[in-house]
């Protein structure tokens, strides 16, 4: 291949940010907002794992009969995959509050639109 | 080779959720992008944020989302 | 008494927790709400200074049992004074912010028990879960654990208001999670920066990863990091561009949501801040882009004040202007210019709690906050118009009280600093801020009283008058004896500006 | 007419274009305050250009002055520039990442 796997991942997330962004900013309905921000959360979590990987690694799981010097030089970085794991539930919870609120303007003004909604 | 298909998956199936005019294929198709990034966080050494991501990604988050057009309109206006 | 340190955190936990089982029982709700309230000032005086290490263990260099017999792999690089765990540490600075946000804390809870018709549980549960997360974001050393509390600190602001039945709270609060579901993630991603640099998300280690050239500080990845970081800066506190939502969420807010919502947003600011200089001090643009950005809010926030009819959104604005002060006394960089800017940071949030909660007792009376339609509270409430004059005169400096003693710090700091431009504007900011004051204070208090304005409630609570009266007595006391504050910050403000005093 | 009735006139114009109460004593002197704070603040804040060259301060705060003279009721367009819509707030925040994101690369690596 002509990128290796880490370089093209950074690259995933650098898109998938990009396209939350655009579709928080510039879609006007409001799941459609909600949902690019999801992507926004997805983006950034792939940038963190990709940071840990280690290109022809191995899961950092030690397993009895490996070398120590051999895990410690060969194992992926643990501490982002620990954080992703943090940060998915956040997200997760964040998109949540976010779609309550979103169904309890829908009661309210019987419309999506966020132009209409959020509007002055 | 596989991990290279998932990455365009991921940004494929973003893109395609975001474009839909109904909101319920919409959020059904997020599950794409969550799905596909589960998959790659496995060929990224990190198991265990996969089978979260797996759970979240593919399951809860599509399913809040459809709950909540559900409950408000399912055309985009 | 090490114990005390995680306890900070804890309690404020439990606290919310707890209340939200007292669903129903508005009695036992109150009483035990206030005494637990009480617990939160008082944990910072107890606790005696050092660091917690959660879920992990001190430095192999101070820790010489735990390290004898690991491989020289580890004993012998620079592994050994890296910190293996989510580190806290309690020093003067934080011991200061810790009991002023415990403060501030106490007595909005209390006056938003007796000023409620009926107490829900899930305010006070929002309340002390943003008090617990924002004494984590003063406590922690680890920005990744700073991430997830900023986040839980946004989670409670948005409950706040969700839960304060004011006109249009629901639009203003989906519109401040969009805009925090842009910029959260971007810290997240200047955190992921500087980790994939550094290794580490340890503040200490990757100043000294960046300071022992292991890693290159002019790295384009790190430049990234701290713009990132900035941008978020500005999110958390609601620096412009977040001005306007942030003065929005205010007015939205109860009084005494207010009251705490903008504490929160100022130490927020501070840590942070903090942070960034801490991090990025060797990199001259960080600097000039804290002193631009604080002279923006100023203007924007200050200006903007002025022209806005409802009161809340008035001190909402105001309040974000008044951040600017803090900003400039960062920016300067000198040890003397950060010590006023902190003290600043402290007398912002009581003085502006006091305004909220002074102002608010109008908005308990009558359900009204514009100003075109108020007016003759004076005769009504003597007593409170008096505390509300006396808060607006600190708000804008007048010398018994505290803001004079930290703006006259500010304008010799900047004059020291050889930029007394900063000096004048900071003059004329404080002259229209009580401009916009006295806008609000005549408008409510001495224009005569329109015939349509209905008083639902006629008797302000003496919970609310004894808070105004505590608020009046820390603003006095600090304003006659400023070295009992600046003595707790002079550590932290000479490390930060390298050392030199 | 003098300058100051001048500025008042032009004041209550663009306010009532836009108001939605009445204008009045109030809010006419704290539209003129705001305006002049701002222009001043600018003014001052400029002269700290001085570090950088002389010549630049001077041309720099002329052209404000100027500019800000013949645009004279600047107050109301900028708060009808910082409204609540959220489209606005959007917009002016990601113009604020690009411009901090920008400053920090490039202004880092040539300062």
């Amino acid at each position: 291949m002509i990128i290796d796997t880490q370089l093209a991942s950074l690259f995933t997330a650098g898109a998938l940010i990009v396209i939350g962004i655009f579709a928080a900013v510039f879609l006007d309905n409001l799941i459609k907002k909600v949902i690019g921000l999801a992507f926004i959360g997805d983006g950034t979590n792939l940038f963190l794992i990709a940071m840990g990987y280690k290109p022809g690694g191995i899961v950092y799981i030690y397993l009895p009969g490996m070398a120590r010097d051999w895990f410690a030089q060969n194992a992926a970085y643990p501490l982002p995959f620990a954080m992703v794991l943090t940060s998915i539930v956040i997200g997760a919870s964040t998109m949540a509050v976010m779609l309550g609120i979103i169904m309890v303007l829908y009661k309210k003004h019987g419309s999506l639109k966020a132009s209409k909604i959020l509007g002055d | 080779m596989i991990e290279y298909i998932l990455m365009i998956i991921i940004v494929l199936g973003s893109i395609l959720a975001l474009m839909q005019r109904d909101l319920l294929k919409a959020a059904i198709l997020t599950g794409i992008p969550g799905a596909s990034l589960a998959f790659l966080y496995q060929y990224l050494l990190a198991p265990d944020v996969a089978l979260t991501q797996a759970i979240v990604g593919s399951a809860i988050v599509p399913v809040f989302i459809a709950l909540a057009v559900y409950k408000t309109r399912r055309v985009e206006d | 008494m090490d114990l005390l340190i995680p306890l900070m955190v804890i309690v404020p936990i439990i606290c919310a927790l707890f209340l939200n089982l007292l669903h129903k029982k508005d009695r036992t709700i109150k009483a035990i709400a206030i005494t637990l309230a009480l617990i939160l000032p008082l944990l910072p005086i107890l606790a005696s200074y050092g660091m917690h290490y959660f879920g992990g263990y001190a430095p192999l260099t101070e820790n010489p049992t735990l390290s004898t017999g690991l491989p020289s792999l580890i004993t012998g690089t620079a592994l050994k004074t890296f910190h293996p765990a989510i580190t806290y540490s309690f020093q003067g600075a934080q011991k200061l912010f810790i009991f002023i946000l415990g403060l501030v804390a106490f007595l909005a809870i209390m006056v938003s028990l007796f000023e409620t018709k009926r107490p829900s549980g899930v305010y006070g549960f929002m309340m002390f879960m943003g008090v617990a997360s924002l004494t984590a974001i003063l406590l922690t050393d680890d920005i990744f654990n700073f991430y997830v509390f900023f986040e839980i600190a946004a989670l409670a602001t948005v409950g706040v208001v969700l839960v304060s039945q004011v006109k249009g709270n629901y639009e203003t609060a989906l519109k401040y999670m969009i805009l925090g579901g842009i910029a959260s993630p971007l810290l997240l991603l200047g955190i992921a920066l500087l980790l994939g640099v550094t290794g580490n998300v340890n503040i200490t280690d990757i100043i000294s990863s960046l300071k022992s050239g292991m890693v290159n500080p002019q790295n384009p990845v790190i430049l990234m990091a701290c713009g990132l970081i900035v941008f978020s800066w500005l999110y958390g506190s609601g620096l412009p561009p977040f001005h306007t939502i942030k003065s929005a969420i205010y007015s939205k807010a109860l009084p005494h949501g207010a009251a705490l919502l903008q504490a929160f947003s100022v130490f927020t600011f501070v840590a942070l801040g903090i942070i960034i200089l801490r991090i990025f001090s060797y990199l001259p643009i960080s600097q000039m882009i804290i002193l631009g950005v604080s002279l923006l809010a100023m203007i924007l926030g200050i200006t903007m004040a002025l022209l806005q009819t409802d009161i809340k959104r008035m001190f909402g604005f105001l309040a974000v202007g008044e951040l600017g002060y803090i900003g400039l006394g960062l920016g300067l960089g000198t040890a003397y210019g950060i010590t006023a800017g902190l003290f600043q940071a402290v007398n912002e949030v009581l003085i502006t709690a006091f305004l909220f909660i002074g102002f608010g007792t109008i908005y308990y009376q009558t359900g009204e906050s514009d100003i075109r339609k108020l007016g003759g509270m004076m005769i009504k409430t003597p007593l409170v118009a008096l505390l509300v004059l006396l808060a607006g005169f600190a708000m804008a400096g007048v010398p018994p009280l505290n803001a004079f003693q930290s703006k006259l710090m500010l304008i010799q700091a900047s004059i020291q600093a050889g930029l007394p431009e900063l000096g004048v504007i900071m003059i004329l900011m404080s002259i229209v801020t009580f401009m916009t004051f006295m806008k609000a204070f005549h408008a409510v208090y001495m224009r005569p009283k329109p015939v349509e304005l209905e008083i639902k409630n006629e008797k302000i609570p003496q919970a609310t008058i004894l808070a105004l009266l505590v608020f009046l007595a820390v603003c006095i006391l600090f304003g006659l004896f400023p070295h009992l504050v600046t003595g707790f910050l002079q550590t932290l403000s000479i490390s930060l500006a390298g050392g030199m005093p | 007419m003098t300058f100051y009735d001048l500025i008042v006139k032009r004041i209550k114009k663009a306010q009532e274009a836009d108001s939605e109460g009445p204008v009045t004593n109030v809010s006419t002197s704290a539209m003129l305050t705001a305006e002049i704070t701002l222009i001043s603040s600018l003014l001052v804040a400029l002269i700290m250009l001085r570090l950088v060259s002389n010549v630049l301060m001077i041309v720099a705060v002329l052209v404000v002055l100027f500019a800000a003279i013949l645009s004279m009721p600047l107050m109301p367009r900028l708060k009808k520039e910082q409204n609540d819509s959220l489209f606005n707030m959007t917009f002016y925040v990601v113009l604020a990442l690009t411009i901090v994101i920008v400053l920090f690369y490039w202004g880092s690596l040539n300062v």
